[in-house]
């Protein structure tokens, strides 16, 4: 089991925002993360990826317990993440963004030609299309920031990648691509967590779906075993007939 | 695919000369219209006075900038976190007097006496970073403090003495009083011009051969030559009067390592990193508190850097040393060089752009002959209006009025 | 230096830039008074001198600069009010070296030598505070009676040790010290929180005497009093003869104040200063020690001035008009004090 | 649908008793942190002298706090736009400097001088507003120049002179020496309560009728009987000695109307708006320039006030009034009492406190005998105290540290 | 006509965003702006919004030319935006974000009161969910942000309104529900102007689409007789069989 998150809890003031939430991945699946606006599934990723302490509950990391203070902490375990409101440096352009926290160097110096040289046969790779590349990050359209962000996220050797909406912003042929990367991490043999609000992209991506709804566990989904309408009831918590009691 | 821009194998002009043409068009004038400003300032003083640009003046203007500008550059890395430190004047001035006490009174050697009191400033920074970031204070509650609390300090340890005078022939005294020999300056401008043109074209070279996109070569050609034209009238207009002072030297030094260590190093992009979003930083594992902590070090110890090149001028220390506007001034040249208050935007060379915009209407103020009334309705008028053309240059480009 | 352009039409005569420095423009004196009072003068014994006037707003490294400017732009002679009299050697120096010669004008530069000292002595003008406080407290036979307050001047200024000292040595042993403070800035509202707390601390019945360095922080110190509910205020010193001061001392709020005869010190310095720039050294009374050398000095003696002597000293003077004093409602009590 | 609350047609105790509760889990302590800074500041300075919290000395303290907080008042407008006003200091001298001439040496009535130099401040405070907005200078720099002109301005204006006093028994110099008769001042603070606690009702009955949620009935009367208690003790110690000074009601009562307009008209909601994001606040149709030059005029008149107030106590003006560190303590009250340097977040009662804060440090270090560089010394570790417990009150909240 | 755009064009330093683009919509049409990733779509709705200037192009509304230079000009054509980045005061409560520059008021003073009310009802007819309505919006999730800004946009009487990628962010049922609302603003006579790269939502919601490439038009077609294909491929920019020549 890569990560195994047990009885999660996190209050904000009046806003019981997790609470008691338990969620696993495996290395080689796709676990997709649903539920309503609100429903507690972005708090429940800064939690793992240590952006905030949890009230109470337990991390385990490949089988051991561990604690995550801070996000340094988790990238030190391989936990890689594209956060819903992507978290760049505005003031910084694409390459510096790009290998924030983890720039290639020899001892202190940067070596920006060689970062410059990844960052271009990446974007390339992921056919994203930033037409200058040297410009400040403020100047990128909405889908392009956020293609800079997952971008971002598979640098490095990770064990589990999160995503965060990935592709709220993208195009039609992004989103495949997308989509597709998702698939290709898995059969790297990495764990992958999901979050969107496209059900189609869901099913057509995870092996597992879990749903939050009001901060709590609202249930857990084999995709190919599942209907769309018993996701859908159990996101919204009305009943459905297809609901597996 | 098309979109992205490719390295074509040999730079074709076209596509080259854009990128510069779009960096100004993108607003990003850089220091040109700062430069135009210094250009309204020596039209309007040395219309009004003859002296004003005469190798002697110049040369007395290289000499008032130093201090200063070196306080300034520390309130830069600083500034670059959106942050602010007050308490560079009162630093400076303590860092002078505890040097000027080992140096004097305990007959400390001068190195030493310099390196000690820089290192307690570090210590000094070190603890408004921990302030700031431990406790959770705003830096300007927390420099503020070290602003009042910095210079009881220094009143104390001046006690009943008041002045304390640097031995007139001692090497600390002696910093603000050598000039390079007319031939190492030469020598000197030619080295600097050679490797920045040499690096120049071997990056060029590197990036080529990685197959990313280039400057075209005549745009290379245009900013070297920039460079040396510019070094070699310093030069020129300051050996026609008693030469390059070491001191300008040192403070020149100071701002291109620190560019250096700002655009190239690894920590130099964290402090644009937290500066811009701290929050993004943290995000991606950098070490915030480390790098607040840092500037703040690098604040105070510069700070005392300046002060001790000030009290090398004065060849003394007193009660009033890093008080007056010292540190309105400092920050101010950061501000008019173009460095955000609101951070992750700003280059060292602003503290030498701004402090000399500042130091240009103080010294030419200076060389007229009315009232201090007067004098400061000028100075007020003359920085507004050569902040103003600035201003006006950027308005427009996004982001602009901060 | 380039003492040797224009010749004056009459008498063949050089005429010098002679350079002027004072240290500070936040108090009336030196703007409204040394500097006109030198430059008339200067003007009268060679019209076509040129003067170079420089203000140092108390930082002694724009001093600094400002006497590098002045190098620069040709001047013959100096005349420096030093912002700090210790540190400024390395100035004089530079001058010496250039054999522009130097007059140390109001503040006694030390740890050099150079060509004249005209001056009120700094440590007298404290002494003189202390010593009319002091007799003003006898008088009222309430020297025993209580504490004074002492309002010093910014602890950033060297020359507020000056004064401290001089009233320091006569007061010392003679009254008691109740509250003594360094007043940042000078600032008169300052002065005025120090003598609230001071009063508050002591007890209203406790203060028979306030010993302010200056007069705008004595102006502070009345107006706390006088809100602190004192029928009869203590006596109060100040220094700088201001105006404000001495319609105070018409009306009796204020004890005294430091009246320097700046007339007589510009004016003498004025002569002196055209004197050098055409090679003459003329005799000085009196020559002082700074530690170094033994300075050819011309000592103006500092005037306390009670309101018995205001007409004697600064009206007879033509400091002020009685006019200028004696307006609305101080006219009647310019009067009943034979002021006019 | 569940989960929008929705008002219960009875408040429920146990619900809304946690909206209370949440805002302080949310981190939102209010003054709360504050004003335990300056329980530890009454203790401290206590028990080092007995006069410390004598009616006396409280009455000293009010009087202190008038002016300064005036000024402060105006910095906090500024800050809230997330800019910064250095000229304040300078205006605010150069205001009494005019209201001064007008009154003594023209004659003018006082309060006809009174008015035409706010009215002149607030021309000043266009200037600026202008320059920043129409010309894009950043607020830092044509404030540094405002500090720099206007002060030469007033020294201009004072010319010979130096020091002009006003006249003793004038209506300006009595206004700091005028006292609420006891019974007025008891009126005072009952209607003062009686206002308070009466809208409150009002609009918790309005909102209970428009089917909102309301809060706990026991919460409404613990803040009303809070106000009560502070009044009540307020008049109490005043009335002990002097009274209720006129200059603290007047300071008073420019912060409670302030607040009310920053909070319950539609500009105060605008200057937060501004402060928090210029760009949403411009899409939204908000006129910013308007906004923005709105707030520097407020805060040069305040400035005026400040300056006014500041010569009626002293019943002078001279060079430096306006000067020494009064900018400094304005700014510095404002972001002590928690109004944050980056905008958007602050109340006026920032200022009350604030200036609390920063003068009973003060009116205590001179009720000791103790130098001045210890008196430095002691005052920044007080004050670092003070705003550390704020501080560390504040965070792990988000968005702390700033 | 309810707006049309002629010749558009908008440069950033080196990029054209938008290159002499047409644009119409009538009034009870909708029309979907769909491109790729920085092909200028929410540049030209900055412009006909007023936040940003053109180089070049006019714009006419109701028939009339008009210049819209700033924000306030648009908003008093009537002309109401939600911005794919949403500009929300964070630090103001959900109240004061949804009536910012249009508060209710008597004289200056607000009807807090009054607000809130509508604010509530509003929320609840759209079925946002919000725990906490006192909360700085800095406090609510990427979902319930995105529920605020176009709850935000239906106040007020608006002749057109313009959504830039509405549902990015929303669950299953708000973005239903704002499919929904987009066919009720149509019916009710508006002019409606979306912007999304879910092409199954834009045609199901759409009367006509317009499509940008790199910036300039590249295809305008009546959604019921055109195929998927053929706007996948006018947004691509590659050859499709069905592409109507
Ligand atoms: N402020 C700006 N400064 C410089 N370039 C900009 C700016 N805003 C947008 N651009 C550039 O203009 C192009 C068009 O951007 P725009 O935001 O209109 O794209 P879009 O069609 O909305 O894309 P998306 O679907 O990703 O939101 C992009 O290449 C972008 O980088
Ligand atoms: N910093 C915060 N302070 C206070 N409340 C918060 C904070 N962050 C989130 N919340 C609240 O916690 C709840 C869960 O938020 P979260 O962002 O996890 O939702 P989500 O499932 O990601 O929703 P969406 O699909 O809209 O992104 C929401 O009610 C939100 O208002
Ligand atoms: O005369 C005094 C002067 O010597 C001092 O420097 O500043 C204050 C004045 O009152
Ligand atoms: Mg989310
Ligand atoms: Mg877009």
């Amino acid at each position: 089991m890569t990560l195994q998150v047990s009885g999660v809890s996190k209050r904000y003031g009046a806003v019981q925002a997790l609470d008691g939430v338990d969620l696993s991945v495996e290395a080689g699946e796709v676990v997709a993360l649903v539920g309503d606006n609100g429903a507690g599934k972005s708090t429940l990723v800064k939690v793992v990826s240590g952006v905030i302490t949890p009230d109470s509950g337990t991390l385990e990391f490949e089988g051991r317990t561990v604690r995550i203070n801070r996000p340094h902490d988790a990238q030190a375990l391989g936990i890689s993440t594209v956060y819903q409101d992507l978290a760049l440096c505005e003031n910084l352009d694409v390459v510096g963004n790009l290998f924030l926290g983890s720039e290639e160097r020899r001892w202190s110096l940067m070596r920006g030609i060689r970062m410059e040289r990844r960052a271009r046969d990446l974007l390339t790779s992921l056919d994203v299309r930033i037409r200058d590349i040297s410009a400040p990050v403020a100047a990128l359209s909405g889908g392009q920031r956020q293609s800079v962000a997952i971008t971002r996220a598979l640098l490095g050797e990770p064990r589990l990648v999160i995503l965060d909406e990935p592709t709220a912003a993208l195009g039609v042929e992004q989103t495949a691509q997308v989509l597709d990367l998702v698939k290709r991490l898995r059969d790297r043999g990495l764990a992958v967590m999901v979050i969107s609000h496209n059900l189609a992209d869901v099913r057509a991506v995870s092996d597992r779906i879990v749903v939050l709804r009001l901060g709590r566990n609202a249930g857990d989904f084999r995709t190919a075993d599942t209907s769309q309408g018993a996701i859908v009831a159990a996101i919204t918590g009305l009943e459905d007939p297809t609901w597996p009691q | 695919m098309a979109s992205v821009t490719r390295a074509p194998d040999r730079a074709e002009p076209g596509a080259v000369l854009r990128s510069a043409g779009d960096r100004l068009a993108r607003g990003d004038l850089g220091p040109l219209p700062v430069i135009a400003g210094l250009v309204v300032i020596a039209i309007v003083f040395g219309t009004l006075n003859d002296h004003f640009l005469s190798a002697e003046n110049l040369t007395n203007l290289a000499l008032q900038m130093a201090a200063t500008g070196t306080i300034s550059l520390g309130v830069i890395m600083v500034l670059l976190l959106g942050e602010i430190d007050l308490s560079v004047g009162s630093v400076s001035g303590l860092s002078a007097v505890l040097m000027t006490i080992f140096n004097v009174e305990h007959g400390l050697n001068p190195l030493l006496s310099v390196v000690a009191a820089i290192a307690i400033a570090a210590v000094i920074g070190l603890v408004h970073g921990l302030m700031f970031t431990k406790l959770g204070m705003p830096s300007f509650v927390v420099t503020l403090a070290g602003l009042i609390g910095w210079q009881g300090l220094l009143l104390y340890l001046l006690g009943k003495e008041g002045t304390i005078n640097l031995p007139f022939d001692g090497a600390i005294a002696k910093m603000s009083d050598s000039w390079l020999p007319p031939v190492l300056s030469w020598v000197t401008a030619i080295v600097i011009v050679g490797v920045y043109g040499g690096s120049a074209l071997v990056s060029r070279r590197a990036r080529a051969a990685a197959g990313l996109p280039v400057q075209v070569l005549t745009w290379a050609v245009v900013r070297i030559g920039g460079l040396a034209v510019v070094l070699c009238v310093t030069v020129a207009v300051l050996n026609g009067d008693r030469g390059v002072p070491l001191t300008l030297v040192i403070f020149g030094a100071l701002v291109v390592a620190l560019d250096l260590v700002l655009r190239h190093t690894v920590g130099g992009r964290w402090i644009y990193a937290v500066g811009g979003n701290p929050e993004a930083a943290r995000r991606a594992g950098i070490n915030v508190t480390a790098v607040r902590v840092t500037a703040f070090v690098a604040a105070s110890s510069l700070a005392a850097a300046g002060g001790i090149l000030a009290a090398s001028r004065l060849v003394a220390v007193n009660q009033s040393s890093g008080g007056s506007d010292i540190l309105l001034n400092a920050i101010a040249a950061a501000v008019i060089g173009g460095t955000s208050l609101f951070g992750g935007r700003g280059r060292t060379y602003a503290a030498l752009l701004g402090i000399l915009v500042i130091q240009s209407i103080t010294n030419g103020m200076l060389l007229l002959n009315v009232d201090s009334s007067v004098r400061f309705m000028v100075t007020a008028s003359v920085l507004a209006l050569a902040v103003a053309i600035d201003s006006l240059a950027r308005k427009g480009r996004p982001g602009a009025a901060r | 230096g380039s003492g040797k352009k224009n010749d004056s039409a009459k008498g063949g005569e050089k005429s010098p830039t002679i350079a002027l420095f004072l240290p500070e423009s936040k108090t009336t004196r030196y703007e409204a008074f040394d500097r006109p009072l030198f430059e008339a003068k200067v003007k009268a014994l060679c019209p076509a001198c040129k003067i170079l006037y420089n203000n140092a707003d108390q930082d002694a490294a724009k001093q600094q600069s400002q006497v590098e400017s002045a190098i620069t732009q040709g001047a013959d002679v100096l005349a420096l009010d030093a912002v700090d009299a210790k540190a400024v050697a390395p100035q004089v120096n530079h001058a010496r070296q250039r054999n522009i010669p130097v007059i140390a004008y109001d503040r006694l530069i030390t740890g050099i030598d150079y060509a004249y000292y005209v001056s009120f002595n700094n440590v007298r003008v404290g002494q003189m505070q202390g010593q009319a406080l002091l007799d003003a407290m006898n008088a009222r036979g309430t020297t025993a009676k209580g504490k004074i307050i002492m309002l010093n001047g910014a602890p950033t200024d060297p020359s507020s040790g000056d004064y401290k000292k001089g009233a320091h040595s006569v007061l010392d042993g003679k009254v008691q010290i109740g509250r003594e403070f360094d007043t940042p800035d000078w600032s008169p509202d300052k002065a005025q929180q120090e003598t609230e707390q001071a009063i508050t601390a002591l007890g209203r019945d406790n203060v028979v005497g306030v010993l302010s360095a200056n007069d705008g922080m004595a102006g502070g110190a009345i107006a706390a009093m006088k809100r602190a509910g004192y029928k009869t205020l203590p006596p109060i010193t100040g220094q700088d003869a201001e105006v404000g001061a001495v319609q105070r001392i018409i009306t009796g709020e204020q004890y005294m104040t430091i009246y320097l005869n700046i007339r007589q010190q510009a004016e003498k310095s004025a002569e002196l200063a055209v004197a050098l720039g055409r090679g003459q050294h003329p005799a000085a009374p009196t020559k002082v020690n700074n530690g170094s050398a033994d300075i050819p000095a011309f000592l103006l003696d500092p005037t306390a001035v009670t309101k018995d002597k205001i007409q004697s000293t600064i009206i007879k003077d033509g400091f002020y008009t009685a006019a200028k004093i004696c307006t609305g409602k101080i006219a009647a009590a310019c009067a009943s004090a034979g002021i006019k």
